[in-house]
């Protein structure tokens, strides 16, 4: 009797390893789906690359974004923006056309926003890039891409890390962000 | 009939657990079947209903936010008090007679404290985010509020919890060894899984008996602390009819009260219908009986200091209290909390009374009906009459509300009933220590 | 694992699966749904998203004429807040105005031009496009005009271009018969101007700088002519200067908002505060604060007038009304104003005429603390001469009964609610041929219309205002869009010109928009007033950025009364419908603070807003004195039944502890069979109710003068109220002290209401 | 220093009167009983900038109301001589706030500002601040809200919409005073001037009851009317030391 309960395990091992083996799949199953489709690289209605624009070309991030240093939001830029430069440059290109497609009828593009906060997270561009923040700090390197991903965690921890450690006055209050 | 206690041979102790644990009668499965149809029904097809569509299923409003669910809390806290506290108690004062009931009386205990449990799952409006309650390390920083009487209960039950979990475990140990070897097949290796390779060795034995006495110790004043701290959460407001310095005792000599009259319920039904009549006998209802009379006298002591502060202060606020508990719209409830708590007691002045079994069950029953009144009043007679007239309101609970505190009730029947059918529901070893040794086959010990 | 088999594998397998497939799902579950980020294709000038944009109008939510300030983001209003260069209201709001912005955003507003399909009143329309619309209209009116038939416009009261536009439309249509329709319009008040000081007009009533107001039923606090001016008046008089705090005395038969707020309210029988007014108008004649060369007529009309007489016949204990006069007498100065309930009863305008006369007595007139005169408004005629009264209304009817009304234009105003039963309006409706309603709502008088063109909210459309009544001084403030529009609708100035344009009316309006018609007008007001501004755009810009235009102009006037007014200062006791022994009791309907004349009821804030005498929301009561529930047996909530001789109906009960025993009171507002969800079905409407009976020489209706009687149901239908106990209990939550104050000299200054001359 | 000295200073840190002293800002809120007429403008204007969901007549007769700034009303007397006061009752923001020691997981506590602050993403939904709040001006969410559409269009940006299971709170407008604040730091002021920022409620006030500012600035509307003999505390005797400061109705010698 005094080996019993390791027999007990042995008569009990084909459930267990059944649970385990589901367990494993469970853990492989939810990080193959938060891996390979993560929904932070949506594909967008126009092929944007801000590879070419801000990586290539080197047009400063805020030259589109106009509203990211007065405004909370950045700014996505108008069609008419965009047809600004693309009225003349690479004419040609299908995507372009499809961006003239919608400058003709005046419909606005339905971009996909990848940097999405909850609504209860009141976040300010305005504040952020006065204080010289890097873009990439939260974005990425988004001049090195094609087609934007979320790189950054932008959660509440990664926030408080850089409040913290750039001693923000009030940084932690939970009104700064939350009301 | 006097002689009962011994009329069950040495031998027959074990066979008699075991066959309580083993041979399962239709009735008991009707009853399960009935406890875990109303558990399904009346508390978690309503709880889902609430999760779906927010709190306000429930009846609380505006100034009475809290409402029966609390009221349960409490309650169900207090019923888990005289489990495991008055077998610690009683352990410690090496009264024999505690060893036919302490069993039941702490499984008691830890389900009244899962389901109290449940009841602040049930209580709060975003069950989901419980788990912020819990000082965990996290990248935020996020802690606790450690100032929070909320707080001190979280730890406070969390610990009285894994406590009595444990000393309930720890007794059961050899008993579940003891099955172990009557039983086969899946009980058979639950039992063994369950008393942990226990052989019956002195070693085991003294270490069992030091770890219990040494838990036993522990726990009186953590049983003691809980309720104290439960009744914190409200006597560290300031609400009039709240913010009272004598409410932990209040609480403390409530909860044991309540969870006396609880045993008696429980014992009753143990010895009607698991056939424990040998074992549960008038010894133990008398007992418990006096222990019920000098509770209840407590109580109403307390109750009658609480009056009287109120009257004496002469303040706006606790007289207009004063005055609406004793004739606002749930005076009702608060003459028959008297009665049932104050003065039906006193028939247990007579030793004939607290020695029949009827009438005791039905006075525990009373009694706790008396005692779900009391905290459901300090609930909402206080919450409904604050410092503002003009924000004044009463409150009435939903039929969702009152669906979950009869669902609640079904939940620790059958949490009990499945109890019974796993844990030997008296102690084995314990009961035989009462009997003695027999002195040849056959013959058993007269009185 | 040697010793897997197959079924044991299998199993595995399955479990792997199952597992790998829920944890798939569960990382599915959580993720964040797909958020769009859409930018104007061309934004707007001036337009950023994320930052707020203010723009200066006018309130539309009643006639009183407020500047409001209205934030917007991301080209959607958010919240209405008052225009602080205003000087009507100075930067604060009531909430009515407030919630001015659910009308924007109404759940049920109209969202394109309707013709009716079914019978009037079934609410049974169908689409179809403004094209078609205003053909189908002008075609109509172009055919009523040719073959010499009537035409009427019935019109919310509406100032600047606006009336100007409708006047001008209606001489192009050949029609006389055009009307103001305002249920809250002051007649009485109106003709006793008329009488006493010989304008047609409403003063301006200086609060702000009064030591002493008598107000006679006027709830001026909730809703008589311009609450949000008086509170600012009220707060500053109290509290806002070193001279001694303001005293305000209330006297009405149930306590308003403006009752609750007095130093003292003073009960006195309904209809009899004109009679008190001559008592009181005795004493001070006897206290020689007059000095005029008539003292001897004064003193001779008013000698049937003697605190006991008047004690007798008002209820008001003769002490009292010796006291009153003595401190509104020594009061520098005292103010005497009357409205309300007191605008409403036969004798309206006698009694306001005597209240008048205390002003008058003790000599301020034209002066800061009294009654200052307006000088005409910048733009357009004088104001408001075009208000349908009751008797108007019945004409209206009568014609339309006898066929004579061929079209019926409605703008934006809803008699068939606010008129009683008696008056028999809604049913001469179904005789008129053709009903156009120009409304925002499907209302009770919309749901009457053949044709239905949507108008904008004021929140979407261009205008102009001259407040009435004005302050003393000329102010004009513009209304502008503050959102583009929401559904298919037109403004109403819009659709007037559009029609306009096709009934061949170009010579007298020749614009092509509200809009334009709107700057061609401001024209003038750039000329007169000689601004900073270089050009006329600038000073376009301008007013637009402020949203309001004042000078600095007042009129000095001096009043004289003559001889007849003195012969006829009696007041008439006042006339009531109903004999006293079976309708036992007097019908006090008010406007409450909330619903105003019934405009409130579709706004849910305005629903939900406890109404602040008995904090009750979303519904109908009846409050009465709590000697007479006691008299009666009926308890809070009890449903009883209110019959006048005109009909009845059912409303709870409400103990209400200061009101006079023979007075019930009801609130007006709920009761709607339409306009929209969080109207209909709501409470009752104590107008339906109501004796035709009209005020002598104003033609008001007499809303005061139904007498009913009550006959419980035995029912209960508790109305919702956010409050709970009523009494203090000691707790000393609302704390008082004395009034220490004494009498000491002050100077007060007109010119302390802000002006805005410059605009930036 | 032994332990139990510095637990009991960090104990003291949160329980000594006038720990909030060293806060950048004290926002006050005078409340003149002799001007405010019980008009319910400041209601309004509340429910439009604070995103307050209608909630209907059947909860508001359960008794849920949602106003974060509520007029109570006060009843002395018997006809003839009856007599009616209001008193507009909101957050009071103590400095010494019972339910910022009640709530578990420090949903509401005191920040720098000197306000009491309601995280409404961080709350459980115990209820117990509600509980413990004598001035029983917490309101909870009883259900997810909704706007008939487009209802839906007038919410406020700046400010959370609430979901069920939530407490919620007057926050003196804390989404304006940030702004004030954001609009201070781009004129590269330290501090926010008096008078530049204005709760709705303050805002619209028609009589001009209310007026809001920092205590803090002796300079400072509030901080004059504080020292008006007139002010006190609603409940004093709860010693919760609140910022909202009521000053006393006059009550004329009448006879």
């Amino acid at each position: 009797m005094s080996v019993s309960i390791v027999h007990t395990l042995r008569v009990l091992r084909p459930a267990a390893m059944i649970a385990l083996v589901a367990l494993t799949g469970l853990v492989v199953g939810f990080y193959v789906n938060a891996t390979f489709f993560p929904g932070t690289s949506p594909e967008q209605p126009i092929n944007f690359s801000h590879r070419i624009h801000a990586g290539e070309n080197q047009i400063p991030c805020m030259y589109c974004h106009v509203q990211a240093r007065r405004s909370i939001s950045a700014g996505v830029p108008s069609v008419n923006k965009c047809m600004g430069c693309h009225a003349e440059v690479a004419t040609d290109s299908p995507q372009i056309r499809l961006l003239a497609s919608y400058f003709e009828t005046k419909e606005p593009i339905p971009w996909i926003k990848v940097h999405d906060l909850p609504d209860f997270v009141h976040f300010t561009h305005k504040r952020h890039v006065q204080a010289d923040i890097e873009c990439q700090t939260c974005h990425g390197p988004v001049e090195t891409m094609d087609v934007v991903s979320r790189e950054a965690p932008v959660k509440m921890g990664l926030c408080l890390d850089c409040h913290r450690k750039n001693e923000v006055e009030h940084g932690t209050d939970c009104w700064t962000c939350h009301k | 009939m006097q002689t009962e206690v011994r009329q069950a041979r040495f031998a027959d102790v074990n066979d008699d657990v075991v066959r309580s644990l083993v041979v399962t009668g239709r009735n008991y499965y009707i009853a399960l079947g009935i406890a875990g149809f109303v558990t399904l029904t009346c508390f978690f097809f309503p709880w889902f209903y609430q999760l779906y569509y927010g709190i306000g299923a429930a009846g609380m409003n505006s100034p009475t936010v809290w409402g029966t669910y609390l009221a349960s809390f409490i309650f169900w806290i207090g019923l888990s008090h005289s489990g495991t506290l008055l077998s610690c108690v009683l352990h410690l004062t090496n009264s024999e007679w505690r060893k036919a009931m302490y069993r039941s009386a702490e499984a008691m205990t830890f389900f009244s404290l899962f389901v109290a449990i449940t009841m602040v799952m049930v209580h709060i409006g975003r069950p989901w985010f419980i788990h912020w309650a819990a000082p965990y390390p996290n990248q935020m920083g996020l802690w606790p509020n450690f100032r929070s009487p909320l707080m001190f209960d979280v730890m406070a039950i969390m610990t009285y919890l894994t406590g009595s979990g444990i000393f309930i475990y720890m007794g059961a140990i050899p008993d579940f060894a003891a099955v172990r070897d009557r039983t086969t097949g899946w009980r058979h290796h639950l039992y063994v899984l369950l008393s942990l390779g226990w052989r019956g060795t002195d070693k085991e034995w003294h270490r069992l008996g030091w770890a219990y006495t040494f838990l036993a110790v522990l726990i009186i004043p953590l049983a003691v602390s809980v309720h104290s701290i439960v009744s914190w959460d409200f006597a560290l407001s300031i609400v009039p009819g709240l913010h009272q310095t004598i409410f932990a005792p209040y609480f403390v000599v409530g909860a044991i009260y309540s969870g006396t009259a609880g045993i008696v319920t429980v014992m009753f039904v143990l010895r009607k219908y698991m056939n424990f009549e040998h074992y549960i006998t008038k010894l133990h209802f008398d007992n418990l009986g006096k222990l019920l009379l000098l509770l209840s006298l407590l109580w109403t002591y307390i109750n009658m200091l609480e009056l009287f502060t109120g009257w004496f202060s002469g303040t706006s606020t606790e007289y207009e209290q004063l005055k609406y508990k004793l004739t606002g719209f749930y005076a009702p409830l608060y003459w028959e909390m008297i009665l049932f708590c104050a003065v039906a007691p006193l028939l247990l002045i007579s030793r004939k009374f607290r020695t029949s079994f009827v009438p005791m069950l039905i006075l525990s029953i009373a009694i706790n009906i008396g005692m779900y009144t009391e905290r459901f009043l300090i609930v909402a007679t206080t919450l409904s009459r604050q410092y503002l007239p003009g924000s004044w309101r009463v409150y009435v609970p939903s039929l969702v509300e009152i669906s979950i505190l009869v669902g609640s009730l079904a939940l620790f029947v059958t949490l009990f009933l499945l109890f019974v059918k796993i844990f030997p529901s008296i102690s084995i070893y314990e009961i035989k220590e009462t009997m003695g040794v027999p002195k040849k086959h056959g013959e058993h010990h007269d009185t | 694992m040697s010793n897997v088999d197959r079924r044991q594998f299998l199993k595995l397998v399955g479990a792997g699966g199952v597992g790998a497939g829920a944890g798939f799902m569960l990382a599915e579950s959580i993720k964040h749904p797909v958020e769009y980020l859409i930018p104007y294709p061309i934004p707007p000038e001036e337009f950023s998203p994320g930052i707020a944009t203010w723009y200066n109008s006018v309130c539309g939510m009643c006639p009183a004429g407020c500047g409001i300030s209205v934030r917007t983001r991301e080209g959607r209003a958010k919240k209405i807040e008052g225009n602080p260069l205003h000087p009507v209201n100075q930067g604060r709001l009531c909430a009515l105005g407030q919630a001015g912005l659910q009308t924007l955003y109404n759940p049920d507003r109209l969202t394109g031009p309707m013709l009716q399909s079914g019978e009037r009143g079934s609410e049974e329309f169908i689409q179809t496009t403004w094209e078609e619309s205003l053909a189908t209209v002008a075609h109509r009116l172009a055919a009523a005009r040719d073959g010499g038939k009537n035409i009427y416009l019935l019109s919310e009261g509406v100032r600047g271009h606006l009336a100007m536009l409708l006047e001008r439309f209606m001489d192009g249509l050949g029609s006389e018969h055009l009307m103001h329709y305002d249920f809250a319009h002051p007649h009485a008040l109106y003709a006793a101007n008329q009488r006493l000081f010989g304008e047609h007009t409403l003063p301006y009533y200086d609060i702000r700088n009064t030591r002493y107001l008598l107000s006679f039923g006027a709830d001026y606090l909730s809703n008589w002519l311009s609450p949000v001016h008086h509170s600012l008046g009220f707060g500053h008089s109290r509290q806002g200067t070193d001279l001694d705090r303001g005293r305000f005395v209330q006297i009405e038969a149930k306590m308003s908002l403006s009752g609750a707020a007095a130093d003292e309210w003073i009960p006195a029988r309904p209809g009899s505060e004109g009679i008190l007014a001559l008592g009181l108008a005795h004493q001070i004649l006897a206290g020689g604060a007059y000095t005029g060369s008539d003292f001897d007529d004064w003193n001779a009309a008013l000698a049937g007038y003697s605190a006991e007489s008047v004690a007798e016949r008002t209820g008001v204990a003769a002490k009292t009304i010796v006291r009153l006069a003595s401190e509104f007498m020594k009061a520098e100065p005292g103010l005497a104003i009357g409205g309300g309930a007191v605008d409403n009863h036969s004798n309206a305008v006698d009694t306001l005429v005597a209240v008048n006369l205390l002003n008058y007595l003790v000599g301020n007139i034209g002066k800061p603390g009294g009654i200052v005169f307006n000088s005409d408004p910048v733009v357009g005629g004088p104001a408001n001469n075009r208000q349908a009264n009751f008797i108007a209304m019945q004409q209206l009817a009568e014609q339309a009964r006898h066929g004579a009304i061929d079209v019926l234009i409605v703008n934006n105003t809803n008699p068939v609610f606010t008129l009683p039963h008696a008056s028999g309006f809604r049913e001469a409706l179904a005789s008129i041929p053709m009903i156009v309603s120009l409304s925002s709502f499907m209302d009770e008088t919309t749901t009457m219309a053949d044709v239905v063109l949507p108008s904008h909210s004021y929140l979407e459309s261009w205008g102009d205002d001259m407040p009435q009544p004005g302050l003393g001084f000329p102010v004009a403030a513009i209304s502008q869009p503050v959102v583009s529009p929401l559904y298919n609708t037109r403004a109403t100035g819009d659709i007037i010109l559009d029609l306009a344009g096709k009934l061949g009316m170009k010579d007298s309006m020749p614009w092509d928009s509200m809009e334009a018609c709107l700057k061609d007008g401001w024209r003038q007001i750039y000329e007169r007033s000689s601004p900073d501004a270089s050009d006329f755009d600038t000073f376009w810009r301008d007013v637009l950025v402020s949203g309001v235009w004042g000078e600095d102009i007042h009129r000095q006037d001096t009043v004289v009364v003559d001889k007849s007014v003195i012969d006829n200062i009696d007041v008439a006791e006042p006339e009531f419908s109903g004999d006293s022994e079976q309708y036992p009791f007097f019908l006090h309907p008010y406007m409450s603070t909330a619903m105003y004349d019934g405009r409130g009821a579709n706004l849910p804030w305005m629903q939900e807003l406890p109404d602040p005498m008995t904090s009750i929301v979303y519904g109908s009561w009846v409050e009465m004195n709590p000697a007479t529930a006691q008299q009666l047996g009926l308890r809070d909530g009890d449903l009883v039944s209110i019959s006048s001789e005109y009909g009845s109906l059912e409303a709870p009960v409400v103990i209400f502890p200061a009101i006079m025993p023979e007075v019930i009171a009801m609130p007006i507002g709920q009761g709607h069979s339409a306009f929209g969800r969080y109207a209909r079905d709501r409470g009752t409407n104590p107008l339906q109710i109501l004796a035709p009976l009209t005020a002598t020489t104003s033609g008001s209706l007499a809303t005061h003068a139904t007498r009913v009687s009550l006959a419980a149901t035995g029912r209960r239908a508790a109305p919702v109220q956010t409050g709970g106990d009523t009494r203090q209990l000691g707790r000393n939550i609302v704390q008082f002290t004395g009034d220490d104050s004494s009498a000491g000299g002050h100077s007060a200054n007109l010119n302390s209401i802000p002006i805005v001359v410059k605009t930036t | 220093m032994n332990f139990i000295d510095r637990f009991m200073a960090s104990w003291r840190k949160y329980r000594k009167p006038g720990y909030y002293e060293e806060f950048d800002y004290a926002w006050t809120m005078t409340v003149d009983l002799d001007r405010c007429t019980g008009c319910g403008a400041c209601v309004t204007a509340c429910q439009a900038e604070n995103n307050i969901p209608i909630v209907g007549e059947k909860e508001l007769g359960r008794g849920r109301e949602m106003q974060w700034i509520r007029i109570e009303r006060y009843w002395e007397g018997e006809y003839p001589n009856a007599k009616l006061s209001f008193i507009p009752m909101l957050c009071q923001q103590c400095d010494a706030a019972p339910c910022e020691t009640v709530c578990p997981v420090s949903a509401t506590y005191h920040n720098q500002d000197g306000l009491n602050a309601q995280i409404y993403n961080r709350c459980i939904g115990t209820r117990s601040c509600a509980v413990y709040c004598p001035y029983e001006v917490r309101y909870f969410n009883y259900y997810d809200h909704h706007w008939d559409a487009p209802l839906e269009q007038q919410l406020n940006p700046d400010v959370t919409v609430r979901e069920k299971g939530v407490m919620e709170k007057c926050t003196f407008c804390v989404q304006r005073i940030r702004q004030a604040k954001d609009h201070a730091k781009d004129d590269g002021r330290r501090r926010v001037k008096d008078g530049e920022v204005q709760p709705a409620c303050v805002q619209t006030c028609p009589s001009e009851a209310l007026t809001f500012g920092d205590r803090k600035d002796a300079n400072s509307v509030v901080a004059k009317k504080m020292n008006d003999p007139r002010a006190y505390h609603v409940l004093e005797e709860t010693n919760t030391l609140p910022s909202v400061v009521y000053l006393k109705k006059v009550r004329a010698n009448a006879d």
